[in-house]
C-alpha cells in the first residue's frame, strides 16, 4: 500500500507512471462502456461492463484506495456481475435487442441530451478542477495500519448510523428476493422421498427427466429440450414455468456453419424437417 | 372603524349561520328518512334565522355609540404574523343584507315547497338552498376578508349545485360548469387581493385592513381595488364575466330568484361597498367600477330586448340592474346608499318577477318561450297582478320602488359632475328607457294578446292555471314589497340615516341637475320605452281599430307595410342588429373565450398526455432532459 | 496530467450509462447501465477523496457498493418476476399503463 | 493506532427509529417462525405497534434540538414534525393494508408473489385466504426510511434512507392481487426510474463532497456561506435536487407517478402518495434550507420554474384523465408544485413563513390524499376496484356516505374553504407572496382553479349522474378502513375549521438545527 501511496503524486500534476496507467486503462474503460451500450447481445453487454469495472478497480488502487479496488474486483465484478449473468442466462441468453428503434426520435434525443449533459457536467467539473491540488492521503489518515483500518475507523465512528441503517437495506433485499422468488408450498403438500421414488417407478419413465435446453438453441429454463430429431421434449419442461416458444435463430449461412453442431444434429428449419423421423434430405 | 363586542342577542348572531347550516346537514345526512318533512325543516331554519336577524337589527338600531358589533368565535389561523380570527361583524351594512337574505330567502323557501312539490329531489333541493343561505350569511357577516372568502366560495359551490340540480339536462350541467369556471376567474382576483393584504398588512380583518388603508401605497390600493373588482365582477355577472348569469337560468326558478337575482349576485356590490375605504383612496379603481357598471348596464339592457326566453330576459335585466348598482357604488360616497337601496328594492321586485315567471312556467309545463304564451292574465290573475306590480317597480313607475331608487342612482350619476357625470347619467336614463322597453315587451308577450300555446300532448295538456297558495302568497308579499320598499327606504325610514355609521353622511346641498328634471327625464324615457314596446310588440296582437281622426303620421304608421318598413329600417333593424351583435358577442366571444380556454386546456391536456407514452425509456429521457435543464439553469444563475 | 481527467472520465462514463438507459430495451441491460452510472460515481468519490486528503469519499464509495448490491438483488427479482409472466425482458413491452 | 472511540448516540433521539426498524425486524422473524394462520394478525399488530410507537416516541421528543450519531442525524422541529407525520400516516396506511373485509379475495395483496401471473396456480390462489404478509415488515422498513429521510443531516444518510424507503416500495407496488400484470409493470417502471434517479442523486452527492470535502449538511452550509456556490457545488445541488424531485414527483421528474400510482395496489398507492411526499419534501427542505439556505438566490429561480411546470402539468394533464387513481396522481404532481411555492417562502435569513406553511401543507395533504385513496378501495366491481370515472356515476345514490366522504376529500384537494386544503394552500401562498413571489402565486391560483375543475367533475358525476345499471358496488369496509376514513375525514375537517393549534405547532417546530 505504502508503495502505491508513494507512487501517487501529490500537487497539481500526477506522476508519470500513473499517467501511463490512466491513458491505457481510461480508453479501455470507455470502450467497455460504449461496448455495453452498443452490444446487441445482453451477455456481451455484461462482459463489456465487467471490463470497465475491472479498469475502475485498477484506478481505485492507483488512487490510494486499495481496499476499494479489491472490493470492486471481488464483490462488484465478481459477485454482482455474476448475478447479472445468472439472471441473463435464466431469461435466455439470446434475447438480443432488435436494431430497430421503435420510439421515434428516441436515439437522436438521447444522444443530444447525453452530449448536453456531458458537456455541461463534464466541462463544469473540468473547469472547476483543473487546478485541483492533490492533497493525498497520509499514513495517519490511512489509519496507521493501512487503508482498511482507516475505512473501518470511519465506518464505526462518523458513519456509524449509515452503517447500521444499511442493515435494513440488506434485510429488505433478502426479504424481497424471497417474496418474489420463493414459492411456499401448502403445508402437507410436500411428499416424502419415499413417496416420490415410488411414484416415479410407477411411471413409464423411471430415469431422470431431461434437463431444459439440452440440444436446444436457447438455454433458458423455459426452453424445452430438443430431442435429436428436433422435436421439443415435453418432459424436459420445468414445473411452475410456462414453456417458452423459442425463436429459432436464423440458420447461419457463412462458413461458420461448417463443422457447427447443426451438421451433426440436423436442421431446426421446419421447412426442411417436418417428418419426425429425421432429415428429409 | 371602531367595533364593540357583541352582547345580548347579538352574541347569538352566529345562530344565523348555524341554523341553515344545521338544516342542510340534517337534510343531506339524513337521507330518505327526511323526505317527508325535510322541506318544512328547510323553511323553518331560514324563517327562524329571519326572526333572529330582525331582532338583532332592532337591537343594533337601539344601540348608542359604535354600531359595529364584533363577535369573535374562535381563532381560525394563528401562526406568527398569520392571524385570522373567525368572527362576525354585525353592523348596519351587514344587517340590511341579513334581512334581505333571510327575508327574501324565507319567502322563496316557502314558494319552493309548492314549486318543487312534484320533484323527487325536493329534499336535496332544500338542503342545497339551506347551504346557500348559510354561506351567503357567512359572506355578509364575516368580520374579515378571509371569512368573506369562505362564504364566497360556499355560495359559489351551492350555486353550482343548484344550477346543476336537474343534472339530466346537459344544458344545466354545462351552465353550472360555465358559472363555476367564470366564478373561479373572479375568485382568483379576490384571493390575490387577500394575499396582498396579508403581505402588506398582516391581517385581513375589516377593522385592520380598512382602518389602515392610509398606510398603503397608492399603487397597492389601486391593485387591491381592481382585484376586488375582478372578484366582484365574477360573482355579480358583470362585464366581462357576465355570460354565466343568463345561462345559470337552467336551474330551478326559485334558484334564479334567490341566488341569481336577489342575493348572491349582489355579493359583488356588498364587497365593493364594504371595501369603501380602499376605493376612497384609489380613485382610478373606483372609476373602473363605474365604467364596468355602465357598460354592463347597457349590455344587459340591450341583450334583454333580444331574447324570447322569459327567464333569460329577466336574467339580462338582472345583469343590467346590477350594472346600475355598480355604477352607483363606483360613484363614491354619493352613490353608496343609492346603490344599496336599489339593491334592496331590486331584491324584492326581481325575486317577485322570477317567482312570477316560475309560476307561469309551472302553468305552461315548464315552457319558457314567450312566443308560446299570451293572454295569460285571464288565466292567472294573481300571478299577473304580482308580476305586473314587480314590472312597474322595475321600470320605475312613479312612486313604486324602482322609481325611488333608480332615480337616486341617476341623480347621483349626474351629481358626479363634469362630462363623466353627464355620460353616466345619460347611460342611466337610456338604460331606464330600454328597461321599460324590454319589460313591456315581456309583459305583452306573456300576459296580453291572443293565447298562442299548443294544446300539448294528451297526457300533459297545456292548461294554464293559477298556482297554489303556497306559491302565490310569497309572490303577493314580494309584490307588496316591490310597491312599498322604495318609498320606505328612501323617504319614510331613509337608508342613508341607517347606513351613516358605515359610510358617514353625504348630504349634497346643490345638484348638477335638479332632481325634478331628472325625474321628468327618467319618466319620459320610461314612457318612450313603453310606447315603443307597445308600438312594436303590443300593437300587433291587439285588433287594430282604425279611428276616424288621425294624423297623417299615425296613419302612415298604421299602414301595416309602411309601418313595418319604417319599423324595420329605422328601429327594428338597427335594434335587432345591435341586440344580435351583442348576443353574438356574448355567446360567441365570451362563451367562445370560456369554451376556447376549456378546449385549449383540454386539447393541451390531451396533447401533453401523449408524452405519457407508457415507455420507461421515454420517461427516462424526460428525466435526463430535466436534469440537463436543471444543471444548465443553475449554472446560468451562478454564472450570470 | 491532472486529477480532473479522472473526473472527466467519470462524467463521460456516467453519461454513457444514462444514455444507455434511454436506448437499451432489455431491462437487465438497462439496469447494467444504471450500475455503470453508480460506478462512475464511485470513481468520482475516490478521486475527490484523494484530492481532498480525506478518507470519507472511500467510505461513501463503499456504502454505494453495498447499496448497489441490495438494489441489484431487488431489481433483478422484480425483473425476473415480470419476465416469468410476460416472457419478455424488454422494457418496451411493459406498456399497459400510459396517458 | 489508538482504540476507536464510538460516537455518542442519543438513544432517546433514536427511539422512534428503533421502534420502527425494530418492528420491521420482528416482522421478518414472525415471517420465519410464526405459523401461517396467525401471521396476518400478528404482522398487522407488530407493524402497528412499531409505527404508533414511533409516533408516540417522536411526540415525546417534541422540543428537543440536537445533532446526534456523530452529526449524522438531526433531531429538530421539522424533523420531529415530519417524522410524526410519516409515522402517523404510516400507521393509517398499515390499517388500509390490513383490510380484509372488502375484497372477496380477502386482501389487496397477492397470495404468492412468486407464482407467475395468469398461471393456473395463480387463478387457484386468487380466492385463497393467504396473503403475502411480508408486505408489513417491508412497509415498516419503508416508514423507517422515510422518517430517517426527513432527519438526515448528512447526504450519505439521506442516500441510504432514500434507498431504505425506495426498495420496499418497489417491491410492494408489484404485489397487487388483481391486475397483477399492471402491478408488476408498475414495479418495474418504478424500480428502473428510481434507480436512474438515485444515480443522479449520488452523482450530486459526489460533486458536493468534491467541493466541500464532506457530506455533512453543516459543512456544506459553512462552505456555501464562506465561499459562495462554486461550479461543483452548483452542479451537485442540481443533481441532488433531481433525485429528490423524482421522489417528490415534481414535474418534469414526475413521469413515473401516474403509471405507478395506477398500477400499484391501492393501499400502497395511498401509502406512497401520502408518506413519500412528506418524506421527500422533508429532505428537500433540509437540503435547501440547511445546506444551501445561505445562498438561496442560487436555487430560488430553479424552484420557481419547476414549481410552475409542476403545477401546470399536474393541473392540465389531470383534466383528461378517466381513471381516478391516475387523476389523483396528477393531482399529486400539482400539489408538489403548490408545496414548492411554500418552499420558496424562505425569506431573508430563513425568516420567512415558508417552512411552517410547508410543514402544515404536508400534513394536510398527506391526510387528505390517504383518505381519498382509502375511499377508492371501497368501490368495487367484479374485477377489483372500479376506478374508471364512468363507474362512479351516480355513486351518491348507491352510497351517500361514501360519496359525501369522497367529496370532502376532493374539496380539500381543490382547496375549498373550511377544509384542510384551503388552510394549507392559504399558508403556502401567503408565504410565497411575502417573499415577493406573487407571479408564482398567480399561476398557482390559476392552476388550482383548473385543478378544481377535475375534482369537481368527480363530485358532479357522483351526485348528478344517473347510476349505470351494471355499476360497481360499494363494499362495506371492515374496522381498519372505517377507522382510517373516520380519522382522515375528521382531520381534514378539523384542519380546515380550527387549524390554529396545528399551525402553531408547525410554527414552533420550524427551526432547523445546523
Amino acid at each position: 500500500m505504502t508503495v502505491l501511496a508513494a507512487a501517487a503524486g501529490t500537487g497539481t500534476h500526477l506522476g508519470g507512471a500513473e499517467t501511463v496507467v490512466f491513458w491505457i486503462l481510461g480508453p479501455i474503460a470507455l470502450a467497455g462502456a460504449l461496448g455495453m451500450v452498443f452490444s446487441r447481445n445482453a451477455v456481451h453487454s455484461a462482459l463489456w461492463l465487467v471490463n470497465t469495472m475491472l479498469c475502475l478497480g485498477v484506478f481505485y488502487v492507483v488512487q490510494q484506495a486499495p481496499f476499494l479496488g479489491a472490493v470492486q474486483i471481488i464483490v462488484y465484478t465478481g459477485a454482482i456481475m455474476i448475478l447479472f449473468l445468472f439472471v441473463l442466462m435464466l431469461v435466455g441468453r439470446d434475447s438480443s435487442d432488435s436494431v430497430v428503434e421503435t420510439l421515434r426520435g428516441q436515439r437522436v434525443a438521447a444522444t443530444v441530451l447525453g452530449i448536453g449533459f456531458a458537456g455541461l457536467v463534464g466541462a463544469g467539473i473540468a473547469r472547476a478542477t483543473t487546478n485541483l491540488t492533490v492533497t493525498g492521503l497520509n499514513t495517519d489518515q490511512l489509519g496507521g495500519n493501512g487503508n482498511i483500518n482507516g475505512i473501518a475507523r470511519l465506518l464505526f465512528t462518523r458513519y456509524l448510523l449509515a452503517f447500521e441503517v444499511t442493515s435494513a437495506l440488506l434485510i429488505t433485499a433478502a426479504v424481497g428476493a424471497m417474496v418474489l422468488a420463493h414459492i411456499e408450498r401448502e403445508p402437507g403438500s410436500r411428499r416424502t422421498q419415499k413417496e416420490l421414488s415410488r411414484a416415479r417407478f410407477l411411471t413409464d419413465r423411471p430415469q431422470t427427466l431431461p434437463g431444459p435446453g439440452v440440444f436446444a438453441r436457447g438455454n433458458s429454463v423455459a426452453a424445452p429440450a430438443l430431442l435429436p430429431d428436433g422435436r421439443p421434449a415435453e418432459d424436459s419442461l420445468a414445473t411452475g414455468i410456462e414453456p417458452q416458444e423459442i425463436e429459432q435463430m436464423p440458420r447461419p449461412t457463412d462458413r461458420a456453419q461448417l463443422g457447427s453442431p447443426d451438421d451433426a444434429l440436423g436442421t431446426l428449419d421446419p421447412a426442411r424437417d417436418d417428418s419426425p423421423g429425421g432429415r428429409t434430405r | 372603524m371602531h367595533t364593540v363586542p357583541a352582547s345580548g342577542l347579538l352574541a347569538a348572531s352566529w345562530l344565523l349561520i348555524a341554523l341553515p347550516l344545521a338544516g342542510a346537514a340534517v337534510l343531506l345526512l339524513g337521507g330518505r328518512r327526511t323526505d317527508r318533512w325535510g322541506h318544512l325543516l328547510g323553511v323553518a331554519t331560514v324563517a327562524v334565522a329571519f326572526v333572529i336577524g330582525l331582532a338583532c337589527t332592532v337591537q343594533l338600531g337601539g344601540m348608542s355609540g359604535s354600531k359595529s358589533v364584533n363577535l369573535d368565535l374562535f381563532t381560525f389561523i394563528s401562526a406568527g404574523t398569520l392571524d385570522v380570527k373567525a368572527g362576525l361583524l354585525f353592523d348596519p351594512l351587514s344587517a340590511i343584507f341579513v334581512l334581505l337574505i333571510t327575508g327574501v330567502g324565507s319567502l322563496i323557501h316557502i314558494y319552493s315547497v309548492g314549486y318543487m312539490a312534484d320533484d323527487p329531489g325536493r329534499r336535496r333541493f332544500f338542503a342545497y338552498l339551506n347551504l346557500f343561505v348559510a354561506a351567503m350569511l357567512l359572506l355578509v357577516l364575516g368580520n374579515s376578508y378571509v371569512a368573506l372568502y369562505v362564504g364566497w366560495e360556499g355560495v359559489g359551490l351551492a350555486s353550482f349545485l343548484l344550477i346543476a340540480f336537474w343534472y339530466r339536462r346537459p344544458a344545466a350541467v354545462t351552465a353550472a360548469k360555465k358559472a363555476f369556471v367564470m366564478n373561479r376567474v373572479g375568485d382568483v382576483g379576490l384571493a390575490l387581493a387577500i394575499f396582498i393584504m396579508f403581505a402588506q398588512l398582516g391581517t385581513t380583518s375589516f377593522v385592520g385592513v380598512l382602518g389602515s388603508t392610509g398606510a398603503l401605497a397608492g399603487g397597492v390600493l389601486t391593485a387591491l381595488g381592481l382585484l376586488l373588482l375582478l372578484g366582484a365582477c365574477g360573482k355579480s355577472g358583470q362585464f366581462p364575466l357576465q355570460a354565466w348569469l343568463p345561462d345559470a337560468m337552467e336551474g330551478p326558478t326559485p334558484v334564479s330568484a334567490l341566488i341569481h337575482a336577489a342575493t348572491m349576485v349582489t355579493a359583488g356590490v356588498y364587497l365593493i361597498a364594504r371595501s369603501a375605504p380602499i376605493y376612497d383612496h384609489a380613485p382610478a379603481a373606483r372609476t373602473v367600477v363605474t365604467i364596468i357598471g355602465a357598460i354592463t348596464l347597457m349590455i344587459g339592457a340591450i341583450a334583454g330586448c333580444a331574447y324570447d326566453d322569459i327567464k333569460k330576459v329577466l336574467a339580462y335585466s338582472t345583469v343590467s340592474q346590477i350594472g346600475y348598482m355598480f355604477l352607483a357604488v363606483g360613484l363614491g360616497p354619493i352613490g353608496y346608499v343609492a346603490g344599496l337601496a336599489h339593491l334592496l328594492t331590486h331584491g324584492f321586485f326581481k325575486a317577485g318577477l322570477f317567482l312570477g315567471a316560475g309560476s307561469v312556467m309551472h302553468a305552461m309545463n315548464d315552457s319558457v318561450d314567450m312566443r308560446r304564451f299570451g293572454g295569460l292574465w285571464r288565466r292567472m290573475p294573481v300571478t299577473f297582478a304580482t308580476f305586473g306590480l314587480g314590472y312597474l317597480a322595475l321600470i320605475g313607475f312613479p312612486l313604486l320602488s324602482g322609481y325611488w331608487t333608480k332615480d337616486a342612482i341617476i341623480e347621483a350619476a349626474f351629481d358626479h359632475g363634469g362630462t363623466t357625470g353627464y355620460v353616466l347619467g345619460g347611460v342611466g336614463v337610456l338604460g331606464a328607457g330600454l328597461t321599460a322597453f324590454y319589460m313591456t315587451r315581456l309583459m305583452f308577450m306573456t300576459f296580453f294578446g291572443r293565447p298562442r300555446w299548443d294544446a300539448g300532448s294528451a297526457s300533459t295538456p297545456v292548461d294554464p292555471h293559477e298556482s297554489p297558495g303556497v306559491m302565490t302568497v310569497p309572490m303577493i308579499v314580494l309584490a307588496v314589497g316591490s310597491v312599498a320598499a322604495g318609498y320606505l327606504l328612501t323617504q319614510a325610514f331613509p337608508l342613508s340615516a341607517w347606513l351613516s355609521p358605515v359610510f358617514g353622511t353625504n348630504k349634497l346641498e346643490s345638484h348638477v341637475v335638479a332632481p325634478l328634471w331628472i325625474g321628468v327625464l327618467v319618466i319620459g324615457a320610461m314612457v318612450l320605452g313603453v310606447a315603443a314596446a307597445w308600438l312594436f310588440v303590443g300593437r300587433r296582437e291587439v285588433p287594430v281599430v282604425r279611428p276616424a281622426r288621425v294624423s297623417p303620421v299615425v296613419r302612415a304608421a298604421r299602414n301595416a307595410l309602411y309601418a313595418d318598413a319604417i319599423n324595420e329600417s329605422l328601429f327594428m333593424r338597427p335594434g335587432q342588429w345591435l341586440a344580435r351583435a351583442l348576443v353574438f358577442v356574448d355567446n360567441r366571444r365570451v362563451d367562445g373565450a370560456v369554451n376556447g380556454i376549456a378546449a385549449t386546456l383540454g386539447g393541451s391536456s390531451a396533447r401533453l398526455g401523449r408524452a405519457q407514452t407508457g415507455f420507461v425509456r421515454s420517461y427516462a429521457l424526460g428525466m435526463l432532459g430535466g436534469a440537463v435543464v436543471v444543471a444548465g439553469a443553475l449554472l446560468a444563475v451562478t454564472a450570470g | 496530467m491532472t486529477l480532473s481527467w479522472y473526473l472527466v472520465l467519470a462524467a463521460v462514463l456516467f453519461t454513457i450509462g444514462a444514455v444507455g438507459v434511454l436506448v437499451r430495451r432489455n431491462a437487465i441491460v438497462v439496469f447494467m447501465c444504471v450500475e455503470l452510472m453508480l460506478n462512475s460515481v464511485n470513481l468520482t468519490l475516490v478521486t475527490f477523496a484523494r484530492a481532498s486528503g480525506t478518507l470519507d469519499g472511500q467510505v461513501i464509495a463503499f456504502f454505494v457498493m453495498v447499496v448497489a448490491a441490495a438494489e441489484v438483488v431487488v431489481g433483478l427479482a422484480i425483473i425476473m418476476s415480470i419476465y416469468r409472466t410476460r416472457r419478455s425482458a424488454s422494457v418496451d413491452d411493459a406498456n399497459l399503463l400510459k396517458y | 493506532m489508538g482504540a476507536i472511540t464510538a460516537p455518542s448516540l442519543s438513544m432517546a433521539a433514536l427511539a422512534p427509529f428503533l421502534f420502527v426498524f425494530g418492528a420491521a425486524a420482528v416482522g421478518v422473524l414472525v415471517e420465519a417462525f410464526a405459523p401461517r394462520d396467525v401471521r396476518h394478525p400478528v404482522q398487522v399488530g407488530v407493524a402497528l405497534v412499531g409505527t404508533i410507537g414511533g409516533l408516540v416516541s417522536t411526540l415525546l421528543l417534541a422540543g428537543r434540538k440536537e445533532v446526534t450519531a456523530g452529526g449524522a442525524l438531526a433531531v429538530d422541529g421539522p424533523a420531529l414534525f415530519l417524522e410524526a407525520t410519516v409515522a402517523g400516516l404510516g400507521a393509517l396506511a398499515v390499517l388500509l393494508f390490513a383490510e380484509r373485509a372488502l375484497d372477496p379475495a380477502r386482501s389487496a395483496f397477492v397470495a404468492e408473489a412468486a407464482v407467475p401471473a395468469g398461471s393456473p396456480r395463480d387463478a387457484e390462489l386468487l380466492t385463497s385466504t393467504r396473503v403475502q404478509t411480508e408486505v408489513y415488515p417491508l412497509a415498516t422498513f419503508a416508514i423507517g426510511g422515510m422518517m430517517l429521510f426527513t432527519a438526515a443531516n448528512d447526504l450519505l444518510i439521506m442516500f441510504v434512507a432514500l434507498e431504505v424507503l425506495s426498495l420496499p416500495l418497489y417491491l410492494i407496488s408489484g404485489l397487487a392481487r388483481r391486475r397483477r400484470l399492471l402491478s408488476q409493470e408498475a414495479a418495474v417502471k418504478y424500480f428502473l426510474l428510481g434507480a436512474f434517479a438515485s444515480g443522479f442523486f449520488l452523482y450530486g452527492l459526489a460533486l458536493v463532497y468534491g467541493a466541500t470535502g464532506s457530506v455533512r449538511l453543516s459543512a456544506v452550509r459553512a462552505a456555501v456561506s464562506t465561499g459562495g456556490t462554486g461550479v461543483l457545488l452548483v452542479l451537485g445541488l442540481g443533481l441532488l435536487v433531481v433525485g429528490l424531485m423524482f421522489k417528490a414527483s415534481v414535474a418534469p421528474f414526475h413521469t413515473w407517478t401516474p403509471d405507478v400510482y395506477q398500477g400499484a395496489p391501492t393501499p400502497v398507492t395511498a401509502f406512497m402518495a401520502a408518506c413519500t411526499k412528506v418524506a421527500a419534501f422533508g429532505a428537500i427542505l433540509r437540503l435547501l434550507y440547511v445546506g444551501f439556505g445561505t445562498d438561496a438566490w442560487t436555487w430560488r429561480p430553479l424552484i420557481y420554474g419547476i414549481a410552475i411546470v409542476s403545477m401546470v402539468v399536474g393541473a392540465v394533464l389531470g383534466l383528461t384523465q378517466t381513471d381516478l387513481k391516475r387523476m389523483l396522481a396528477y393531482s399529486s404532481i400539482a400539489h408538489a408544485g403548490f408545496l414548492l411555492t411554500g418552499v420558496l417562502g424562505i425569506g431573508t435569513g430563513a425568516s420567512g413563513t415558508g417552512l411552517p406553511a410547508t410543514l402544515f401543507y404536508l400534513l394536510a395533504y398527506g391526510v387528505t390524499t390517504l383518505g381519498a385513496f382509502g375511499v377508492l378501495t371501497l368501490v368495487r366491481d367484479g374485477d377489483g376496484e372500479a376506478t374508471h370515472l364512468s363507474q362512479w356515476a351516480g355513486l351518491a345514490q348507491r352510497s351517500p356516505l361514501t360519496a359525501a366522504v369522497m367529496s370532502l376529500f376532493l374539496l380539500a384537494l381543490a382547496g375549498i374553504p373550511l377544509t384542510s386544503g384551503f388552510t394549507a394552500k392559504f399558508a403556502v401562498f401567503r408565504a410565497a407572496i411575502q417573499d415577493g413571489a406573487w407571479p408564482l402565486v398567480l399561476v398557482a391560483l390559476l392552476a388550482s382553479a383548473v385543478a378544481a375543475f377535475f375534482y369537481l367533475r368527480v363530485i358532479v358525476l357522483m351526485y348528478f349522474s344517473a347510476p349505470t345499471a351494471d355499476g360497481p358496488t360499494v363494499g362495506v369496509p371492515g374496522l381498519p378502513t372505517t377507522l382510517v376514513l373516520a380519522i382522515t375525514a375528521t382531520a381534514t375537517l378539523v384542519l380546515g375549521i380550527v387549524p390554529g393549534a396545528v399551525l402553531d405547532l408547525a410554527r414552533s417546530a420550524a427551526i432547523f438545527v445546523g
